[in-house]
Formats: structure tokens, sequence, C-alpha cells
């Protein structure tokens, strides 16, 4: 049961390498990389209780929280091609809204 | 009451086990109809809304699987935080691929070009 | 070579096999594909499986640290490196395939001929695995305390050996800096006049403010939970996998992702360039002061026992705790140099070339 | 017996060096072919990472634990999980009975019974330490690498190696004349 998961997940890990490598968009690109990102995190959960060691589960947890710093960091660089700008706006001190 | 949560022990691997195998299911349909759809938003919409669910469903298998401890609270942990990070770079894809410019393919299939020759940004 | 032993094919050694073929499949489409985004990101991704494999390996630790270069600082690396130079790789020249191509044939036959030699894969009583390695497993329940016999081996059986490489992140990000520049305080930066028109138009395409506000609610809740976790990494890097390598990695990535989402600038007035200068040098002299410290006491550089004398295994806690934060201290700070070396450059490519 | 079986043999035990050769060679064959330094620096990527691999699958051991010391072996997988507390009872528990067990010599083992630590089969971790600051290190060299790039895309206006060495040529005859 837990085996026949992980084989699942790894097989939609393929079909998602598969996309991309196809392409054609970079979007695509991207849309195949963050979904992959997902699955692996996925995959780590279950192998865990594959191997029966929670250790997996400690780097899937810092994949959830750092898939998509990447995935940010591509799409930004593609739209604007520059690193320093802001995509959002901090408040600055004793401003209002 | 206590006859109760005996019996909810007893459903509790089969339970798991459901949400497990349907989770692979949904994940791997997703994952499917990620690379069979012919555009990229059909695509996103595969993507984004089949990963939500499961992996959902799979980390309440493992969790019911788990039971209380620690290494529950870390899968519900990753399940928040996908929640959170998901969606959210599915929306930056698609604000950046709408913001490009990236046309959906509209109309039959039979009246489009073929699928490489679709998607260009104008 | 020993020959008693049979790899068994079992569940795993499927997983295995599927893990290479995709590093293979990923790796051939890196050598085929021209655009240096797609590049990056298939390299991102080679990092992933290659992070799950480990896994599969019972090398958590080090698909800790895959995972933590691979997710984020690697990719940010490489796509300010491309922001810089270029975005497609011109053609390879039949040439030079054809000369590339009997030198990787060449070299692969003369290693292919030299793995018959080998221990088999899985084999527990191969010589790397029977040897030092078991030694290492055996001494650390007793000598250090330490459950996780790598956070023991790296921080005190091989304390030297770290203290060199922390010495050498150090060093590469003092080259970043000879090369790049330091990247400058935060306000006060010379923008060339392109940049400055460029930074209007943007201003007029209503980048700024609330237009992004999914990123930045979700950033916002995402940055403090990253480094709360990087912080977890470090301090039960005794128990689970992690350390001060991860963590350092971890949290640097924290501060990237908030100036991806707020702007360098921003990132600057929070950790400011000269925080992190005085970081990467004071992380290595912690690591150093500790082996001073065990100096003074009596001890040997870097011997912790001499922290503690009435119980050896405490002094073995304490010291590697010590150490390990400076390891943090230092790879954070360095992580943090580059990106900002890198920022602070102005790319001086026409949109026509780009 | 027959050959046929021996090389059946060879296969499975090390299968893991032929993929990590080939991909070692994949890197290689990158390094070689592109002109482009930022591809040249994936490729070395690559290489790198195929070495660790090398590494990390030398010291996997068959049906070995990652090597975390646990105070109670477990392999349900419902069971999987201990505690904060449990941990440190367990490293306690090492520590005072064992301080003084020790020995001074290193030998090789040569039975399944010597290799077992308190009972249990670990991986060997030795191979872990050294591509764990492998990592770090590769991380930062890389960066050092790809500011070489970036001077030399801003020094010369190419990334690509033969206008590079063009460059180079027509500067030297320019010198010369």
């Amino acid at each position: 049961m837990i085996f026949a998961t992980a084989l699942m997940l790894m097989a939609a890990m393929m079909l998602m390498l598969v996309r991309l490598l196809r392409g054609p968009e970079l979007y695509d690109r991207v849309l195949a990389v963050n979904s992959f990102g997902t699955k692996t995190i996925l995959f780590l959960c279950v192998f865990a209780f594959l191997i029966g060691r929670s250790d997996a589960v400690d780097i899937a947890l810092l994949y959830a929280l750092m898939n998509f710093i990447a995935t940010i960091a591509i799409l930004k660089f593609f739209r604007y091609r520059a690193l320093d700008v802001a995509l959002s706006r901090t408040r600055r001190r004793g401003e209002t809204r | 009451m206590s006859e109760l949560l005996h019996m909810l022990d007893i459903l509790r691997p089969y339970v798991a086990g459901i949400a497990l195998l349907s989770g692979g299911v949904i994940v791997l349909i997703g994952a499917s109809g990620v690379l069979r759809l012919p555009d990229f938003y059909t695509r996103l919409h595969a993507a984004g809304v089949t990963d939500t669910l499961g992996t959902l469903l799979v980390l309440l298998g493992l969790i019911l699987l788990s039971g209380f401890t620690l290494l529950s609270g870390k899968l519900a942990l990753v399940g928040l935080f996908l929640l959170l990070t998901s969606p959210a770079a599915t929306h930056a894809v698609a604000n950046a691929a709408h913001k490009a410019g990236l046309k959906p393919r509209l109309g039959t299939v039979q009246s489009q070009p073929p699928l490489d020759a679709s998607g260009d940004p104008s | 070579m020993n020959g008693e032993f049979l790899t068994p094919i079992d569940a795993f050694t499927v997983i295995d096999l599927i893990f290479m073929s995709m590093l293979v499949v990923v790796g051939i489409a890196i050598v085929r594909l021209k655009d240096l985004f797609a590049v990056v990101m298939l390299s991102g991704v080679y990092s992933l499986v290659s992070a799950a494999w480990f896994v599969s390996l019972d090398a958590v630790d080090v698909a800790f640290t895959e995972a933590a270069v691979g997710a984020g600082i690697s990719t940010v690396l490489m796509l300010g490196a491309m922001l810089l130079t270029a975005r497609q790789a011109a053609p390879t020249k039949p040439a030079r395939h054809w000369v590339a191509l009997i030198v990787v044939c060449a070299t692969g036959a003369a290693l292919l001929y030299a793995t018959v030699d080998m221990p088999s894969f899985g084999d527990p009583l191969s010589a790397p695995n029977a040897y030092i390695g078991l030694e290492y497993l055996k001494r650390t329940g007793p000598e250090t305390g330490v459950p996780n016999v790598v956070s023991a081996v790296l921080a005190s059986y091989r304390g030297y050996d770290t203290f060199g490489e922390t010495t050498v992140i150090l060093t590469a990000g003092l080259g970043v800096v000879l090369i790049l520049g330091l990247g400058g305080p935060a306000i006060k930066r010379k923008k060339t006049s392109a940049a400055k028109a460029k930074a209007a138009k943007i201003d007029q395409s209503k980048i700024l403010g609330a237009h992004h506000v999914v990123l930045r609610v979700v950033s916002k809740m995402m940055i403090p939970v990253i480094i709360i976790y990087g912080a977890y990494v470090q301090f039960h890097g005794d128990f689970g996998p992690g350390g001060g390598f991860q963590a350092g990695l971890i949290i640097a990535s924290a501060i990237i992702l908030y100036a991806l989402i707020f702007g360098i600038d921003a990132a600057k007035e929070a950790v400011p360039p000269s925080l992190v200068r005085l970081g990467a040098a004071l992380g290595v002299l912690i690591y150093g002061g500790v082996g001073v410290i065990n100096l003074l006491l009596g001890g040997n550089f870097l011997e912790y026992n001499i922290l503690n004398p009435t119980h050896p295994s405490h002094g073995q806690e304490l010291g590697i705790m010590f150490v390990e934060i400076g390891v943090l201290v230092t790879v954070a700070s360095v992580m943090l140099i580059i990106f900002y070396g890198f920022t602070s450059r102005q790319p001086d490519i026409s949109d026509k070339d780009w | 017996m027959s050959s046929g079986i021996e090389f059946w043999q060879y296969l499975v035990g090390h299968f893991n060096y032929i993929v990590v050769i080939i991909l070692m060679m994949t890197g290689l064959y990158i390094v070689i072919s592109t002109g482009n330094l930022v591809k040249k620096l994936v490729g070395l990527g690559v290489f790198q990472t195929a070495v660790f691999q090398l590494y990390i699958t030398m010291g996997k051991v068959t049906g070995g634990q990652p090597p975390i010391l646990e105070g109670v072996h477990e392999s349900a997988a419902g069971e999987a999980a201990t505690t904060v507390a449990e941990h440190g009872e367990a490293a306690a528990a090492a520590a005072s009975h064992g301080e003084q067990a020790v020995q001074a010599t290193v030998s090789i083992a040569k039975t399944m019974d010597e290799v077992l630590v308190g009972g249990v089969l670990y991986s060997n971790p030795l191979p872990h330490v050294l591509i764990l600051t492998a990592i770090v290190v590769g991380v930062a060299t890389l960066a050092v690498g790809l500011a070489l790039v970036v001077r030399i895309r801003e020094s010369y206006g190419t990334i690509e190696e033969d206008e590079l060495q063009e460059a180079n040529y027509q500067h030297a005859k320019g010198a010369l004349s």
C-alpha cells in the first residue's frame, strides 16, 4: 500500500519530467519544476514510512518551505530581468497607508 | 464510547490506505493531465488543483498511519506549508504568463494548429 | 573484492534504479538544451532528484545539505550570473562534439574497467564500511553522547577538516568580494542612468505596491518560519539530520527570499552588508576560538573533552555546539556576501541581445 | 558457474558505479563540448554531484539504517517517530554505560556480528561527513566561478569560448603590429 503510493508518486514525477523536457514555453517548465517539487516532498514523506525512519520527513519539510524560492526567482528574472527590484513594497517607519 | 473509539482504531489503517491510494491516483491523474492537455493554462489547472487534493489525501493517510506523534505533527506542518506555497507559486506562474501575453488556446482541437506551434508569446 | 556478498534485488533497488534513470535523463537533457533558463531549471531538478536518492541511500544529512543548496541558493546564483551574461548558449560545433565524445568514451571505458575491483553495492563487510566508518559508529555513542554520528564526526573527530572547509568557504566568499566588489551600502548605491530609467519604467508599470499581494503575504508568513526552521535544524542537528552547514544555507535562503520579494534595498536594511562581512570572519573566529580555549585549558586543539573534565561527553556536546554555531555564522554570511556581490552589478546588456 | 551468471552478478553488484560513471561522463561531455562558460559550470556541477553519488553509494549498506543512533530500533512504519526526550535518554544511557568500553585499536570487521552497533546495522557515516562539507564548499566555489564569468562578460562582451579566444588573438595581433 505504502509502496504502491510511492511508485505512483514516482510515476507522476517521471511524467512531470517529460513535461519539463518538452517545454515548450518557459512557463510550462516552471510549472513542471514546481509540481515536481511537490511530488518529491510527498515521496519523501511516504518513503519515511517505507523505511520506518522519520528523518526523511525533515527533508520534506525543508523542501515544503523552500520549494517556491526557486520558482519565484525564475519568474522574477524572466519577467523583470533584474535582481534588485521589489515585487512588493515594505512599509517605511511612520508611513501610513 | 470506548467501543466506538476501538472500532475507529481498527478502521484506521484501512482509511489510511484508501486515503493514500486515492491521493496517489489523483496525483497521477494530475500529472498525466499536465502531460497531455493542450496549452499552458489547462496544464496549470491540472497541476494546481490535483496537487492540492492529492497532497492533502496522501498526508492525511500518513498522519492516520502514524497516530498522534511528533511525526504526525511534522507531516501536518508539511501539509500546511504546501497549502500555503503551492497555490502561491501556481498563482505567480499564471500571473507571469498572463502578463507576458501568453494567450490560451481557444476553440476545438481541430481548428487549432498542432501542439508545438501553440502558445507563442506576442 | 568481496566475492561472497551478493547485492539483493528488492523494492529499494527498484527505487534506486528509477532515481538513477531520472538522473541520466536530466543529465542528457542538460547536454542538449541551449536555453540557459531551462538548463538552470534542470540543474535544480537534478539536485532535487539526487537529494531524494541520497535519502534512499541512508545519507539523510547529505540529502539535507543538497536540498538546502539546490532548492534556493544555487538556482538564484546561476540566474544572477545569467542575468549579467547571456541567456542562450551557442550551438556545439561538430568538431568539438566528436572530440568530447571520444574523450568521454575513453575515460568512461577506463573507469568502467576499474569498477570490477570495487566492492559490491551495499556490502556491509567491504573495506570502506567495515573499517574506519564502523569505528566512528562504535565510538560516537560512548565518547560524545551525540546520536547523530555524522554531526559528531564532522565537528569532533574530523574537526580539523571541518575547520579547513569553513575557512575554504570564507576564502571563496572573499574571492567573490575581490572579483565583484563588496555590494555597497543599502541606500547610497550608485546607479547608472540606464538603471535609473529602467527603475522608473518599472515603477510606472505598477510592479510595486499591492500588485503582488499574494506573494507578499505568503512570503511574510514563510520567511519567519524558514528562519525558525533553520534554528531547529541547527540545534536539533545532534539528534536528527542537520547542523551548522544546513542551517546556514536555510537562513541565507530566507533572507534571499526576502530580497527577491521586497527588493535588495530592503534586505540590505534588514541585514546590512557590513554585518554580513563581520559574520563571515566571526564564524571562523568562533570555530578557532573553541580550539584555542581547549589549548588554554591544557588540552589539544579542538579536544572538547577538556571543556568538562568530570564528564568528557558533556564537554564534547558543548564543543560540538559552539563549533556548529561558528559554521552557521560563516556559511550564512558567505552565502549572503555572494548574493549581495552578484546583485550589486548592473547588467549592461541591451534588451535585444538578452 | 557460467560466465553469464557471473556477469549478471557483476551487473547487480556494480550498477551504482556504472550509472555514476555515465553521469560523470555526461558532466565531462558538457564541460568539453560546450563553449558557453555558464553551461560549462553547470556541467562541472553535474560531474561534482556524480562524485558525491560515488562516495555515498559506496557507504550504503544493504538493510542499513541512516547513521543516527537510536535507543530503540523501530521497523514498523506506524511507530517511526521518536520524541526528542527519547533521543536524549538514549544518548545519556549510551554515555553512562560505555565511557570506558572503547578499545584503542582499530580493526577490520570480518563477520556480520562485528558490523552491528548496538544490534543495529547502520550505513557508513564517513562518506556523508566528507560529502556534506563538499556540497557547501562546492556551491561557494561555483559562486567564484560564476563571478569570474560575470567579469569576463563585462570585459569581453561575450561568454562563448571561441569568441573569447578570437578576441585574445586579435588583441595579441594588435599589440605586436
